[in-house]
């Protein structure tokens, strides 16, 4: 069967605040896509397909690309919406890589976006499980009883943080430092929200705690914002840049969805912290990548962390180490930008969460490392390859994509 | 393999709540509002194809061109569809019967390449009617500034 | 045009109150709720894998749909956890700590089922709580047959 | 297309005002039965891609509770938000890639359970028309009728008539929700008056329903029993609707002739021998007759008169009944893949057509058919 490499050729980014009220949904998307053409030097012309999405809950407008897309040069064009919650802009990237590597198509935009301040962002991640609450209330529970169980503002994040914690050894301090690499990573990011140089652990240590063992910093920022990536087979690749990102290979993987709601959590994803679908996920892609020691060959990894423990939770999840490994690892300073290993150069997701852009912002923060155009944030050792990971449904869904700069199958 | 429990009518649940949002403009939409306060319908026009965007768009769908002309339309436009509604999209989003139909028309304002959808002030419409523009530029709402058209004389 | 760094904004909503949503699971939990009265936990076996689902769901990931009523233990283990209320927390402020009364909140596998239950965990202290800690049901003094009936659990002394 | 992709089983549920089965029972009854039908079981390995809308289903991310019944635990899984059509766009691209050999594609929606006309006006742009309420789905969709008939001159006989043959047709599927046998077009034309010209027989009823297709690589499909191949697929977006020609479909056009470039159909009207078309009102069925290239620009309307797209006609379309037969929101273009697909093999029962071996189906998402997805499938 003949099949196509696949490689990231442009990469744009609308800024990213907290609130953009001098644009509407479109127009901010439309920074994005026309940064992301001047980046690949290309034109909508040479576009043959669109892949987009987001949370639309945010926004409140159902299927935006049909008001908004014409902004992004879509008119004509096959156009393809995905949306699965958190992993959105991964589950894009996965969706621009099957399209190219279908043959169907020869280059494809994809965008992913969010711009939270539409809309009311606790009310938009509530509305992931009204519908169960609704049935709980039903069965006559008490509603303040049920936000407790829930997790309140943090939701289950804090079962997961309380759990990793206590199977890995990882301690509040170590939440504190992934709080300061990422933030004071993010000081070097042009295109991140929360930037904070010179921030010590001593300070986010001293943020408010929202609930055990989670302090506000330790917690992404709500983010207006939005992401595009130019993807193309790598025969156009080679004519068009230097060093092209190519995508070796995409893979998700889904568990039910352990809300602790009404339907109660099943059989592997009981501990929120196990996260099995990603480790299956990583594997899927580590294989088809040809990708045999995940610890030796990936140079830089952007795992999904709104969360400061998801750093080192998913770190390990992506089998770049053992579990319970990474918080040591962390403290030996192999994940800063210097470091053997370097992880959310970006400043990850903790310091800017546009959440159906931010899992795409994995993918190409690697595709930027790769080509060598991350800026001030630049690893310093050199990437071959490197892993961008999306996690999301109710903690439920995990997306794996693998990068190099070399292709995997010319 | 059981094909799980009868349990008889499968119960539904509600809840009373309903998210809000606020969508912001944009600068576009903005200057294009600020004009039907002063009067004006202003259309946003691609530089490279020549396109007017009535209401005014950023960007040119065709071209990719930021469209940073503008260009103060006329009152009058022409009718491209139109309906007379029976009914309405009631809050609970089923077709309610209106006591009195009401027309709603596609309006190509003149000079203009898009259309708006508005109300009729009238008993009848045609494809190609002349139409004029009802502005009220104190409407308490503004989406209601361009309150609708009514025929040109 | 003077380029505007806040524009206007239209206000809109998601009528949310005019949607349903239709669940299986509150059916079979009507039953589980009765059966609180005569303080037993009934969990759903499903033909195809096996799997005993506590609170009982109406499908099942091997695609069978759970549909043998049996009854689980009101021992279990605990598989997660976390606290409510700031106080849990070490070298925190007294502000912080006047967050109010303590709650650990975990999620329990009760014996005999393959599945998590959210319970509250009295008589025990935050740092008493661990992974694989066994705990028991602490039903209340009056059962009515609600949810919150199973809302409570206490450690298990062996 | 040169490498084969094949349609090996399907399922569907039949298509209710109000079913008594949750959308997660649904899903998993169709699910179940497609995997069962290909040969497969939960522990093979297949990608799942799921159709479903987030405002419809009244849940952020609503794929995230169907992992189980949709056959997707532990599997590699996404879900657009669009047609069913799209899913099964999306499962043949994963296939193509080479990295899946077999695709779980669904669609599913419960219109008993979300305010049924809401969620098509919060596809409206959102800083003009949305809060202005005068368009919705069906308001639109008039405007789109009356631009057409002043156009080319179609009528709106033309339209009752296409409802009325919907109407029969769908009278002699089993699994159709919205049937008048023995309907004419007087009785279409008497029926309330919603947007004229649109009546409120000449709609395509909300409803609910599920339905899964299992795609396979030509390596797969060959123990299959009867495949049907996918020939050609084509899809495309077109400008929001006050922005475009709303007498013409453009999307489907496009989506039509990258679909047949695909297949090698330079005549569609003698190669093909039936359609399935996603028409959310009767109007865009005799749209569908132009972009698909059944008859020439404006002739929808003597197209129908003809006869040709009777049950028993030369070229028969929505077989089914169509959307008008049944509407569940994000099944609906999927439905038509499927009813196309059982055709080819012979299996429609009642509403089977002699000798069908070329067929098309077409999905669409947005209002007047803004965004559209074309199939064009074949028998061995």
């Amino acid at each position: 069967m003949a099949h196509t490499d696949v490689a990231v050729v442009g990469v744009g980014y609308s800024k990213h605040v907290s609130k953009r009220r001098d644009v509407n949904i479109a127009e901010m998307v439309w920074e994005a896509v026309s940064a992301c053409y001047e980046d690949a030097g290309l034109k909508p012309k040479d576009v043959d397909a669109i892949c987009t999405g987001n949370m639309p809950a945010f926004e409140g407008v159902n299927i935006p690309e049909l008001w908004g897309a014409g902004h992004w040069g879509a008119y004509g064009k096959p156009l393809m919406r995905i949306t699965t919650g958190g992993t959105t802009g991964g589950s894009v990237a996965h969706g621009g890589y099957y399209a190219v590597s279908s043959g169907l198509f020869d280059t494809v935009l994809c965008i992913a976006f969010e711009k939270q301040s539409d809309g009311n962002s606790t009310m938009g991640l509530n509305t992931v499980a009204l519908a169960d609450a609704a049935a709980m209330f039903q069965q006559g529970v008490d509603p303040g009883f049920l936000a407790a169980f829930g997790g309140g503002a943090v939701g289950i994040a804090v079962y997961q943080a309380a759990s990793y914690m206590k199977r890995s050894g990882c301690t509040t301090e170590h939440l504190d430092k992934v709080s300061v690499l990422c933030r004071t990573n993010a000081a070097l990011n042009p295109y991140s929200h929360l930037k904070q140089p010179g921030l010590t652990p001593e300070e986010v240590a001293k943020t408010t705690l929202m609930q055990y063992p989670i302090r506000f910093g330790h917690v992404c920022p709500a983010t207006d914002g939005a992401c595009a990536m130019l993807v193309t087979t790598g025969e156009k690749a080679k004519k068009l840049i230097d060093k092209p990102a190519y995508i070796l290979s995409c893979a998700s993987c889904s568990e039910e969805a352990s809300l602790m709601g009404i339907a109660g959590s099943g059989t592997t994803n009981m501990d929120p912290c196990v996260q099995e679908s990603c480790k299956i996920a990583a594997k899927w892609a580590y294989d088809l990548a040809g990708i045999e020691d995940p610890r030796h060959e990936i140079d830089v990894a952007e795992p999904y962390s709104p969360f400061a423990h998801q750093l080192l939770m998913f770190y390990e999840r992506l089998l770049l180490c053992d579990d319970g490994e990474a918080p040591a690892i962390l403290d030996s300073g192999s994940m800063n930008l210097e470091g053997d290993l370097p992880v959310c150069p970006s400043g990850g997701v903790i310091s800017t969460n546009a959440i159906g852009a931010s899992a795409m912002e994995r993918v190409s923060e690697v595709a930027l490392q790769i080509m060598g155009k991350a800026g001030d944030r630049q690893v310093k050792k050199e990437v071959h390859k490197g892993v961008a990971h999306g996690w999301g449904g109710a903690v439920n869904l995990n997306v794996v994509a693998v990068l190099s700069d070399t292709p995997r199958r010319s | 393999m059981g094909s799980g429990i009868d349990i008889g009518q499968v119960p539904k649940v509600s809840i009373p709540i309903n998210p809000t949002f606020g969508w912001s403009v944009g600068n576009w939409m903005e200057y294009f509002f600020d004009g039907i306060k002063e009067g004006k319908l202003r259309a946003s026009k691609c530089p490279a194809c020549g396109r007017v965007f009535l209401p005014p768009r950023m960007v040119c769908e065709r071209c990719f061109a930021k469209c940073e002309d503008w260009v103060k339309l006329p009152e009058t436009g022409t009718v491209q569809s139109f309906t007379t509604a029976h009914v309405k999209v009631g809050a609970d989003g089923e077709l309610e019967d209106l006591s009195q139909p009401e027309i709603i028309v596609l309006v190509k304002q003149d000079g203009a390449d898009t259309c708006v959808a508005a109300r009729l002030e009238g008993e009848s419409a045609s494809v190609g009617m002349k139409v004029k523009a009802v502005l009220d530029p104190s409407a308490e709402n503004f989406l209601d500034m361009l309150a609708g058209y009514r025929p040109a004389e | 045009m003077e380029y505007k760094k806040e524009t206007r904004a239209v206000e809109g909503d998601w009528p949310m109150a005019y949607w349903q949503w239709k669940f299986e699971s509150i059916a079979l939990i009507a039953k589980t709720r009765e059966a609180f009265k005569e303080k037993k936990l009934l969990g759903l076996k499903c033909p195809g894998c096996g799997l005993v689902y506590f609170p009982p769901k109406p499908y099942c990931y091997c695609l069978a749909r759970p549909d043998k009523w049996v009854e689980v233990e009101q021992t279990g283990t605990i598989t997660t956890y976390t606290f409510t209320g700031a106080w849990a927390y070490e070298g925190i402020s007294e502000e912080e700590q006047a967050g109010g009364a303590p709650m650990i909140i975990c999620g329990i596998n009760f014996d005999g089922s393959d599945t998590l239950t959210v319970c509250l965990l009295d008589d025990a202290k935050p740092e008493e709580v661990y992974v694989g800690m066994r705990v028991k049901l602490k039903w209340p003094e009056v059962i009515e047959g609600r949810v919150d009936d199973i809302a409570h659990s206490e450690p298990l002394k062996e | 297309m040169d490498k084969g992709v094949a349609i090996i089983a399907y399922a569907q549920t039949p298509f209710e005002a109000d079913a008594n089965a949750s959308r997660e029972i649904q899903v998993l009854e169709v699910a179940k039965t497609a995997l069962e039908a290909a040969g497969l079981k939960q522990e093979d390995r297949y990608t799942v891609i799921s159709a479903t809308n987030d405002y419809c289903d009244g849940r952020t991310i609503s794929n995230m509770r169907l992992v189980e019944p949709a056959a997707a635990y532990k599997k590699n899984e996404s879900k657009v938000e669009m047609d069913g059509g799209y899913a099964a766009i999306y499962g043949l691209m994963r296939i193509l890639s080479g990295d899946h050999q077999v695709a779980l594609v669904m669609g599913v929606s419960q219109a008993s359970v979300y305010a049924r006309n809401i969620p098509g006006i919060m596809m409206l742009d959102p800083t003009f028309d949305r809060q202005r309420w005068l368009l919705n789905e069906v308001s639109a969709g008039a405007l789109q009728a009356r631009a057409y008939m002043n156009a080319y001159g179609a009528t709106e006989e033309h339209f009752a008539g296409v409802a009325a043959k919907n109407l029969d047709n769908a009278a002699r599927n089993p699994l159709a929700y919205n049937k008048l046998a023995g309907a004419d077009a007087a009785k279409v034309l008497a029926a309330r008056k919603l947007y004229e010209p649109i009546t409120e027989l000449m709609l395509a009823p909300f409803c609910d329903g599920a339905c899964a297709m299992v795609l396979a690589s030509g390596e797969a499909a060959a123990k299959a029993d009867k495949p049907v191949w996918v020939k050609g697929m084509g899809f495309a977006h077109d400008s929001y609707l006050t922005e475009r020609p709303l007498e013409e479909m453009g999307s489907l056009e496009l989506a039509a002739r990258s679909a047949y470039d695909m297949a090698g159909i330079t005549d569609p009207a003698s190669q093909i021998d039936l359609a399935e078309v996603h028409e959310n009102f009767a109007h865009e069925e005799l749209m569908a007759y132009e972009s698909l290239g059944f008859c020439g620009k404006g002739q929808g309307g003597s197209f129908f008169d003809s006869g040709a797209t009777l049950l028993g006609g030369d070229l028969p379309v929505n077989a089914s009944g169509g959307a008008t037969g049944a509407n569940a929101v994000c099944a609906t273009g999927l439905a038509r893949i499927i009813e196309a697909a059982m055709q080819i093999r012979g299996k429609a029962g009642e509403h089977q057509v002699e000798g069908v071996n070329t067929a098309v189906a077409t999905g669409q998402t947005g209002p007047c058919a803004q965004e559209n997805v074309v199939f064009v499938l074949g028998g061995e």
